[in-house]
């Protein structure tokens, strides 16, 4: 292939050189053609109920996670380079022009900058180690080789996505990965749920992607290009400073950021998307396609620092949302969707990051939570394997995935247990874990903006000024915060400890798993713990008494992604010149840690574990908040009522009622009509000569008449 | 004039019950005789107007009354071979063609 | 004067023949009124200065058309027999509205006072051209000469009827 | 060779086509008699080719009279090359019926000689009213062609309904030449002729427009013609007539009398009361409206071909009527054509009715014609080609036809009657569609429903000739478009073919 | 001049699929597929070449040729290829053979007349693709219907003949039409120049009044309309495709449907720039291209009929076109054009999998179906992949040509693109249910269970398709580089005949100064 490369400002040059980038995301692509071929293979091989070729299962073991760990390689040998180079502007890679039409001229190119390595490693890293996790979790299932054939292509959509150096290439990348995962979620077809939640998280996603494609219409009739370059040096000049296209573009933007990262309104997809296989909640559902929106705003944190208003809408979207989610995740009894729950809510907390500008501290966010949130579903994992090799084996239906079928695991399952303890440490916000840090970053900011300190906080949005917008987020995040270490820890006392629920027989089955799945958890765990060092902040109280933990020095993660937000700052420095310096309170970061720890305590104090049934002993939630927050606040039935359901009956009487009977009635009841003046007409033709001749007189007294006057 | 006025309007008046006579009847043979009255009020139209417009009128009239004769050999002809199928001149009777 | 009175009494004569023709059920009794009208017309081409024409009339019309219609009406048997023929009261209202707005629309000839579009030779010359070639002169001469094609054609106008009737109407096929 | 009809011997040579025909009839005739004396008894094959060799010597003298030029008054008949265009049309007409009645006359029991003379002297009688330049003449050859055609509607005597066509036909064909008659002579007494050159001129000055006894002479005259060409709401006899007819005959009908009562609706209207066209032509505009909407929505719903080909023929005089009310050397010329390709695809048509019908039994309901189209390849195609071409659809001489009336009519600033046309001629596709829907997309009867058709040499011959010509008409119109536009150019000396009506 | 320089390539292309078709009717009825393959194969192999010997900065028609037909009316056989027509044919030819596979075991009965009629349908699509005589365009126009409508009233479902007769009159009603507004061109130009001339060429030189631009524009708009087909009259298609054989199902939808978006390029738009561009006229196509996208896109999703639901779809997806063609500028008609590739391969490929699966299970119906991922995956993954193509998944075809057409209408009327932009939501919609209902789910019936997954044939007819729409895809510039040179004219020449100018917009001064300016190209 041919690479040409470009520097994409003038001077000064960059002395990054970047080693096969496009390599790094071929690899996922190669691995998936290799494994779609042994895929169709094996399948083929079942039809025709012939023993399957051995290959097609082995092959995809060694390929896919193989590639994955070349993919890797390559990205820390670039990110390497680029921490020792001089990146003075973002060093793009051109391959070909892809969509060259009028003015308007793409090309298939990479962006490398700071951000998108940091994505990329993150995207080669966790995936994987979570590839890895799957040949042991699912190497069993008939459908193994197509399983691994679209985890690969997860992943080269993913980094198509972050790497892509255009918003259209973005789009791809946007669209693809939202495809790999209808694709996963409905991996095991069979079963209509599955291909149900596959469908609705498309469709819903889908709704995210149109206002994506508005925001990209906007920005190119506007700025007549859509690369990140240009659409970012021009923005500012083109548009006015919190001006209506700006701000129109920005919540579009941000209602494709919604779809793709399970906001509030477009969040119901991700909970019933739990249906794929747990290494693909872990890996897509977690980790990475749904930070994607997350991504996008930081990636375009010029634009969002035009639009101040939308931002401020950004962040509150993502508060509601994190509370929202939090609350339902209370109530929930399957392990999968407390934490998908949960990733919707911490998924708020990065939007209300990056929506109060606190770009740093939302990459930082979804990066913790990347680990730690992969170690928990990769844990959960584990622990419906073990579930499942339990139940199996006595073929008993009951729930393998219901909380209150397990408890007490932690005896069967030590590792797993250890690993998620990390992670929840991590999530609850506990210091050091990694989720302390950036939580804590995030929080921060928001008393910041309360404090007048951010670009926000001069706006008004609703009539309410967004200094009070801040503290109002402030408070909601903490609030959330509160609940996230309380249902976490109710998520671990129920599975891990008090006496386990599971039968005798089944209780005999429940082990450790293998080694290629401990081996992720045990990484991912470590992760968790050691994640959040890489961005310690010295010159915030109570956080600098970590600075002797910090890995690459102080505020790493700050200095590294520094360059992606002199865009931003540039608009902010322009625009308020008189903003004051942002101050930092220690007892902001004491709430935070009393909140994570006042959270676990409450759930180890008030909930008993010992008490709890199994799932059929169990009743249902008989109080109104317990049943509102368990039927997660009737959300899916009222869209169902207020929107689906009218949709469908509309498409309905569209399809039966007026293109039947109208559209199409008027064309056949042209010729019907036609018909019938025939038919009429043919009545004249009695047969009698005298009406023949009375109708020629007719005729001869019309004519006559016409030319006598 | 006046005798050219009163022949024109004899000539309308027994061209129009010839009509009226064609609408009304049913028996073949006075719906042909109707025709033939159709005819001669032509034909008086003919004559009354050749004293103006010049004696073709009078020889028109001639060739008139000789289609007049092929007509009723012909039609009368015709008649009697309907007559053979139906036994009938009654045109209320032939109605096997219509719609 | 004498000329337009006869002319007025034939006319009247013709038309109430006519109407009667028209209103006879008995086929025969149809056929002899029309005679009747005939009649009426030869005179009243003679009083027209037409004499030709009016011999002609008896000879052909009264005399050899009427006499086959009456001839085919004896064949047919249709003299006795006859059924009512007349339409009901619908179509006769209908025929008798019909026939006055279509006279209605012939009279209007005889209101308006066209000129005449061509020259007219007036009826002078018709007498001149009678008192020259007398009065089957008048007519043989163009008829032999101007329309010599005219006369051909109806020569084989009649033959044609002649096989025609023959075909239609002998027995045997 | 110039004529003077000053000297009335040059009417032979004037007429030689329809002098050849009429004694080759009488030869027909007598050489039929001859034949079979006293005896009753079917007449011979050689009547039927007799009778095509007169046609073939005809057109002989057609082909010789064509360089024929007069002088002087006008005379009888016209000697233009319009005259001879038409009568190479009804030459066509004659010679395609002839030999179509061939073997048609043998099944039904009629094979009488008197058919075929009473065929060719009807065909003299169109040539003449083509060709004639007097009312008087006119008059008579309608009259001639008529008789013989009452006498042919009628000839298969053991049919009721070829009898009862007979009659409806006769008394209606009498009663409307009353008023033919009666619009001749009220024409003859405002003008003080008969004939049409020297009507003309008279018109030129705009008294005519005023003139009531010219003008209600000339709507009966309308009236008379307008029978002839079974224009709407003249047409009450056409369905009858041409279902009850032998179906040559019907053919014959179709094409043949509606060509010559539009030669002479040419004749008297669109080149001699040139003068009053803003009179008569709106009322033929409304008349072509009638004809097109009104045939072509009754023929949707028949459920016989022939008769929905009689309600089609009645549709394509509503066309014929679009290049009449056209009144321009484009709209004479697209007529000229359109009755060529008209005559071909009509009788073509007719002739498939034909080849369909067994023995004694007509078998014309739509039901016959199931699975036709597979069981009998040649006759269908050969009848899917008429059809279309009777649709005007491209790759058929009926669509050059039809494009040809549009553009006269459109060059005549008739935009709307074209749109009309053009919407009912819409609707004319869905009944010749079904036909073709019948034949090839409805399965047979039986395996053999198909299998017992007969159909004489001639017959082929001439349905071959017919459909290729058809064809050859699409992708070579050519020749005869030119001869078309040089025939009526004598027409209207002053109008060119470039320059639209104003 | 070479077979690719001269008009003998187009000649070639038009006619030798005729021959094919009197070949494949004299031939035994068993080896009347195999003539109708080799004619495909050889037609497409011979149209091949023309992407790389079309010069996309040459003249601007290429190949041309004027030979006289019928002289005395000014018609010629005039041909000529441009970057919009070169992908149209090259489209057509490629889905020939393709049909012909597809037909392979489908058709049974009476191969001699079914094969003919296929071929005989490719000489029409050609022809009204190069034609540039107004006269010979009609009658390829036309002539087409005439196969089309026999593949469907002979080969087709149950309620075949319902169905053929109502794509015929439905089809005829608009095209006749336009015949009378051809008719009343060839008369303006006829009168203004005295020469008598159906060229493309001429007719664009005609001055035509506003009043007149109207009438006529509707004309060839309402014909144009009805094979789009834009809604209202879109309702025919669903019944023509329902009740066609695959093949016919596949060159209806793959290029007749492009005949009509053609016409507008090529003739309804240029010929009438003043009513075209009028603000009126534009935005009432849009609204309708709307309603297809939104309307037929809603009631594609409630359809029980799977090649009723793809019929719908392509309402909806031509409605895109329509916004693209009147957006008036680069992306926007580039757009459309890519998206009238794009759409003539993807659901062609979709019409042939729901035919190889009615060839196996004799329905259609959407409930009868269900788990067949597990029974025959390759026909899963390329239904999977069709299905996703014709969502306009980036990657594929389709996104390349709507996201194009999204971005030109948003520069032309941006609220009318925030509609459209909608209809990446609802293709979701009314597409993924049906690749559920057929291929996830659980296998509830035993029908389903022993079908027998795609043969060598089958996969073989796909893969091409998959090419194309994968390069489209991904590598979309060789079609746009041959294309904008063309489409930059047009839309030049469109903008400066609509500019209004002293008369008024549209005027014929105007249009004569942009033809001067933006000649369309075209020897007289």
């Amino acid at each position: 292939m041919l690479v040409l490369q470009e520097v994409a400002g003038a001077v000064p040059h960059n002395s990054f050189e970047p080693i096969l980038p496009g390599l790094i995301v071929l690899l996922p692509l190669i691995g998936f053609v290799i494994n779609g071929i042994a895929s169709l293979v094996a399948v083929r091989d079942t039809s025709r109920e012939r023993a399957v070729s051995p290959w097609t299962q082995r092959l995809p073991s060694i390929v896919a996670p193989g590639v994955m760990l070349v993919a890797f390689i390559l990205a820390v040998m670039n990110f390497f380079r680029m921490a020792g180079a001089e990146l003075h502007e973002p060093l793009v890679v051109h391959y070909w022009s892809w969509l060259p039409a009028g003015d308007l001229q793409v090309d298939a190119a990479l962006q490398l900058d700071p951000l998108s390595i940091l994505m990329t490693l993150i995207i080669t890293g966790v995936g994987m180690l979570i590839h890895v996790f799957s040949v042991g979790y699912m190497r069993a299932d008939p459908g193994y080789p197509r399983y691994m054939a679209y985890l690969n292509l997860f992943v080269f959509f993913m980094l198509v996505l972050v790497l892509g150096a255009s918003f259209p290439l973005m789009f791809v990348g946007w669209e693809g990965v939202g495809l790999c995962s209808y694709l996963l979620i409905g991996f095991w077809f069979a079963d209509r749920a599955n291909a149900d939640a596959g469908k609705k998280a498309f469709i819903v996603n889908r709704i995210g992607d149109f206002g994506f494609l508005m925001a990209m219409m906007i920005l190119f009739a506007n700025l007549g290009t859509l690369t990140f370059g240009a659409v970012f040096a021009e923005a500012p000049v083109v548009f006015a400073y919190s001006g209506p296209v700006i701000t129109a573009i920005c919540l579009f933007l941000l209602l494709g950021a919604a779809g793709k990262s399970a906001q509030i309104p477009l969040y119901v997809w991700l909970p019933d998307a739990m249906a794929g296989p747990t290494p693909v909640s872990a890996l897509i559902h977690a980790a990475t396609m749904v930070t994607a929106g997350v991504y996008m705003v930081v990636r375009s944190a010029t634009l969002f620092a035009l639009a101040p208003s939308a931002s401020l809408t950004v962040a509150i979207v993502g508060t509601l949302t994190a509370v929202f989610a939090a609350t339902i995740a209370l109530k929930q009894w399957d392990i999968k969707k407390v934490l998908a729950y949960s990733t919707v809510s911490q998924l708020g907390f990065m939007f209300a990051a990056v929506g109060m500008g606190a770009y740093v501290a939302g990459v930082f966010h979804l990066m913790t939570h990347a680990f730690f949130k992969a170690c928990l579903f990769l844990g959960a994992g584990a622990v419906i394997h073990a579930m499942h090799e339990g139940l199996h084996a006595t073929h008993s239906h009951a729930d393998a995935q219901d909380m209150r079928n397990m408890g007490g695991l932690r005896r069967y399952l030590p590792v797993t247990f250890f690993a998620m303890a990390a992670a929840t440490l991590a999530i609850a916000g506990i210091p050091p874990f990694a989720g302390f840090f950036s939580k804590d970053e995030v929080i921060g900011a928001a008393w910041i903006g309360a404090g007048g300190a951010s670009p926000l906080s001069e706006v008004t949005l609703l009539g309410i000024a967004g200094s009070t917008w801040m503290t109002f987020i402030g408070v909601m995040l903490s609030a959330a915060a509160f609940m996230t270490a309380f249902y976490m820890g109710r998520m671990m006392l129920y599975t891990f400890f008090g006496p386990n629920r599971t039968g005798e027989a089944e209780r005999s089955h429940l082990h450790e798993v293998g080694w290629s799945m401990k081996i992720p958890l045990i990484a991912l765990g470590l992760l968790s713990v050691i994640g959040g060092w890489i961005n310690i902040d010295p010159h915030v109280p109570i956080v600098e008494w970590f600075t002797p933990l910090a890995i690459g020095g102080p505020a790493a993660l700050h200095d590294w992604l520094h360059p992606v937000l002199v865009g931003p700052e540039a608009v902010i420095a322009a625009n308020l010149p008189n903003l004051p310096e942002p101050h930092h309170a220690a007892w902001g970061i004491l709430l935070a840690i009393a909140i994570g720890v006042a959270g676990l305590l409450t759930a180890w104090l008030f909930l008993k574990p010992d008490r709890l049934g199994t799932a059929e002993a169990e009743p249902n939630y008989t109080d109104t908040p317990g049943r509102l927050l368990y039927n997660k606040w009737y959300v899916d039935e009222i869209y169902g009522k207020v929107i689906i359901g009218p949709f469908q009956a509309l498409s309905r009487g569209f399809s039966s009622i007026v293109d039947r009977w109208i559209v199409d009635g008027l064309v056949d009841g042209a010729g019907r009509l036609m018909h019938g003046l025939g038919r009429l007409g043919g009545l004249t033709q009695t047969g009698q000569l005298n009406t023949y001749a009375f109708i020629l007189v007719l005729g001869v007294l019309v004519v006559l008449g016409a030319f006598a006057f | 004039m006046l005798t050219l006025n009163i022949a024109l309007a004899l000539s309308a008046i027994l061209f129009v019950i010839g009509v009226a006579g064609v609408i009304v009847r049913r028996n073949a043979i006075i719906l042909f005789m109707c025709i033939e009255l159709m005819l001669n009020a032509v034909n008086l139209a003919f004559v009354a107007l050749s004293p103006y417009a010049g004696i073709q009128g009078q020889v028109f009239v001639f060739f008139v009354i000789a289609v007049a004769a092929a007509e009723a050999a012909v039609g009368l002809a015709i008649i009697i071979s309907v007559f053979r199928h139906a036994e009938s001149v009654d045109i209320k009777n032939f109605s096997l063609l219509r719609w | 004067m004498l000329t337009q009175i006869l002319l007025i009494c034939f006319a009247i004569l013709a038309a109430s023949s006519a109407l009667v023709m028209v209103t006879r059920k008995n086929p025969v009794s149809s056929a002899l009124w029309l005679i009747g009208t005939f009649f009426s017309l030869a005179a009243i081409y003679t009083l027209l200065g037409a004499y030709f024409i009016g011999v002609i009339q008896i000879l052909v019309y009264a005399g050899a058309i009427m006499v086959l219609f009456l001839f085919v009406i004896m064949l047919l048997n249709l003299g006795h027999d006859y059924e009512p023929d007349i339409r009901g009261k619908v179509w006769r209202v209908v025929a008798a509205g019909s026939g006055l707005v279509m006279l209605a629309l012939l009279a209007r000839i005889l209101g308006a006072n066209d000129a005449p579009l061509g020259d007219m030779a007036g009826p002078d010359l018709l007498a001149a051209q009678i008192a020259e070639h007398g009065a089957v002169g008048a007519i043989g001469i163009p008829l032999f000469l101007d329309f010599v094609v005219p006369l051909q054609v109806t020569g084989i106008l009649l033959l044609v009827a002649v096989v025609g009737a023959v075909v239609l109407a002998k027995r045997n096929v | 060779m110039m004529l003077d009809f000053a000297s009335q011997a040059d009417y032979f040579w004037a007429l030689l086509p329809e002098i050849v025909l009429s004694l080759a009839a009488m030869l027909v005739l007598l050489v039929d008699v001859f034949q079979k004396g006293n005896r009753s008894e079917p007449s011979r094959p050689i009547i039927g080719w007799l009778a095509l060799a007169g046609v073939v010597v005809a057109t002989a003298a057609n082909v010789w009279i064509g360089d024929l030029t007069e002088t002087g008054a006008a005379g009888m008949v016209a000697v233009d090359q319009f005259r001879i265009f038409t009568n190479y049309i009804f030459l066509l007409v004659a010679a395609l019926s002839i030999m179509l009645s061939i073997g048609y006359l043998e099944r039904h029991g009629m094979n009488l000689g008197e058919y075929f003379v009473l065929l060719m002297f009807s065909t003299v009688g169109m040539m003449l009213m083509a060709s004639a330049r007097d009312l008087i003449l006119l008059f008579l050859a309608l009259e001639l062609m008529s008789v013989a055609i009452y006498v042919l509607v009628g000839f298969n005597r053991r049919d009721a309904r070829s009898a009862e066509g007979a009659l409806k036909y006769f008394m209606l064909g009498a009663f409307s030449s009353g008023f033919l008659l009666y619009g001749i002579a009220l024409v003859f007494g405002s003008t003080g002729s008969t004939n049409l050159a020297v009507i003309a001129p008279l018109l030129d000055g705009g008294l005519a427009g005023e003139s009531l006894m010219f003008l209600i002479g000339a709507a009966l005259i309308l009236t008379g013609l307008g029978f002839k060409v079974a224009a709407v709401p003249f047409h009450a006899w056409t369905p009858d007539v041409y279902e009850g007819a032998p179906t040559p005959i019907t053919g014959f009908m179709a094409t043949g009398v509606k060509a010559a009562a539009f030669a002479a609706f040419i004749r008297v209207f669109a080149v001699a009361f040139e003068g009053v066209y803003l009179q008569w032509a709106s009322v033929i505009w409304w008349l072509a409206v009638a004809t097109m909407v009104g045939a072509n929505l009754v023929a949707l719903t028949q459920g016989s071909v022939k008769r929905m080909l009689a309600y089609s023929s009645i549709a394509h005089a509503g066309y014929l009527l679009v290049a009449l009310v056209s009144a321009n050397s484009y709209g004479a010329a697209a007529f000229l054509f359109y009755l060529v390709v008209y005559t071909l695809m009509t009788i073509g048509a007719f002739g498939m009715v034909i080849a369909n019908e067994r023995g004694e039994k007509e078998r014309v309901t739509l039901q016959d014609y199931a699975g036709l189209g597979w069981q009998q390849p040649m006759v269908g195609a050969f009848f899917s080609i008429f059809l279309i071409s009777l649709a005007g659809f491209p790759l058929t001489g009926g669509f050059i036809g039809k494009v040809y009336i549009l553009k006269g009519a459109l060059d005549s600033g008739l935009s709307v009657l074209a749109v009309i046309l053009v919407v009912s001629s819409l609707v004319s596709y869905f009944y010749y569609l079904r036909v073709v829907v019948v034949m090839y997309m409805q399965p047979a009867s039986s395996q053999d429903a198909h299998s017992g058709m007969v159909l004489s040499a001639p017959a082929r011959i001439a349905l071959g000739v017919a459909a290729i010509a058809v064809l050859v008409l699409f992708f070579y119109p050519g020749p005869l478009l030119d001869a078309a536009q040089h025939s009526v150019a004598s027409l209207f000396p002053d109008q060119g073919f470039l320059v639209g009506r104003p | 001049m070479g077979f690719y320089e001269s008009h003998w390539v187009l000649t070639f292309l038009i006619f030798a699929p005729l021959v094919g078709a009197g070949i494949a009717l004299a031939v035994p009825a068993k080896s009347a597929g195999k003539v109708a393959l080799w004619t495909g194969i050889i037609e497409f192999l011979v149209s091949v070449p023309l992407f790389w010997t079309f010069e996309p900065l040459g003249p601007a028609m290429q190949n041309e040729v004027a030979a006289a037909w019928i002289p005395s009316w000014g018609i010629y056989y005039r041909l000529g290829l441009d970057g919009i027509s070169l992908f149209m044919v090259l489209l057509t030819t490629l889905l020939l053979p393709l049909s012909v596979l597809g037909s392979w075991s489908y058709i049974q009965d009476r191969r001699n007349a079914y094969y003919a009629m296929l071929l005989a349908l490719t000489t029409g699509v050609v022809g009204v693709f190069v034609a540039m005589d107004m006269f010979l365009f009609y009658v390829f126009w036309e002539m087409m219907l005439i196969p089309m409508y026999f593949l469907i009233g002979v080969w087709g479902g149950t309620e075949r003949i319902y169905a053929s007769v109502k794509f015929f009159l439905y089809t005829m009603f608009g095209s006749l039409l336009m015949l009378v507004a051809i008719l009343y061109m060839f008369f303006r130009y006829q009168a203004v120049t005295g020469i008598a001339s159906f060229s493309y060429f001429d007719f664009l030189q005609v001055p035509l009044s506003m009043g007149e631009q109207w009438w006529l524009f509707a004309a060839f708009a309402i014909a144009f309309a009805v094979k789009v087909p834009i809604f209202p009259f879109h309702t025919w298609l669903p019944h023509a495709h329902v009740q066609a054989p695959t093949a016919g199902s596949v060159v209806l939808a793959g290029v007749l449907l492009k005949m009509g978006t053609y016409g507008f390029l090529r003739f309804a738009l240029p010929l009438f720039p003043g009513a075209a561009t009028d603000r009126t006229t534009v935005l009432l196509f849009m609204v309708l291209g709307l309603f297809g996208i939104v309307y037929t896109a809603m009631v594609a999703a409630v359809q029980p009929n799977a090649k009723r639901l793809v019929a719908y779809t392509s309402v909806a997806h031509l409605g895109f076109a329509i916004l693209g063609i009147f957006a008036f500028n680069i992306q926007g008609v580039q757009g459309a054009l890519l998206l009238m590739i794009g759409h003539g391969v993807s659901t062609p490929m979709l019409f042939f999998l729901l035919g190889m699966l009615y060839e196996r299970r004799h329905t259609y119906e959407l409930a009868d179906f269900g788990g067949l991922a597990a029974s025959m995956p390759i026909f899963a993954s390329m239904l999977v992949f069709s299905a996703l193509a014709t969502i306009g998944l980036p990657g594929t075809a389709g996104f390349s040509a709507e996201f194009l057409v999204l971005l030109g209408t948003f520069r032309a009327e941006p609220f009318v693109a925030l509609v459209a932009a909608t209809g990446v939501i609802v293709a979701a919609y009314y597409m993924l249910p049906m690749v559920q209902k057929i291929i996830f789910n659980s296998i509830d019936r035993d029908e389903n269970r022993n079908l027998v997954d795609l043969n060598r044939r089958e996969v073989g007819i796909m893969v091409p398709l998959i090419i194309v729409i994968l390069w489209i895809g991904v590598y979309p510039r060789p079609f746009l580089d041959r294309m904008e040179p063309a489409v930059t004219r047009l839309v030049e020449y469109m903008e400066l005949s609509s500019f209004a100018g002293p008369d008024g917009p549209g005027s014929p001064a105007d249009i004569a100064a942009a033809r001067a300016a933006a000649p369309l190209g075209g020897s007289r």
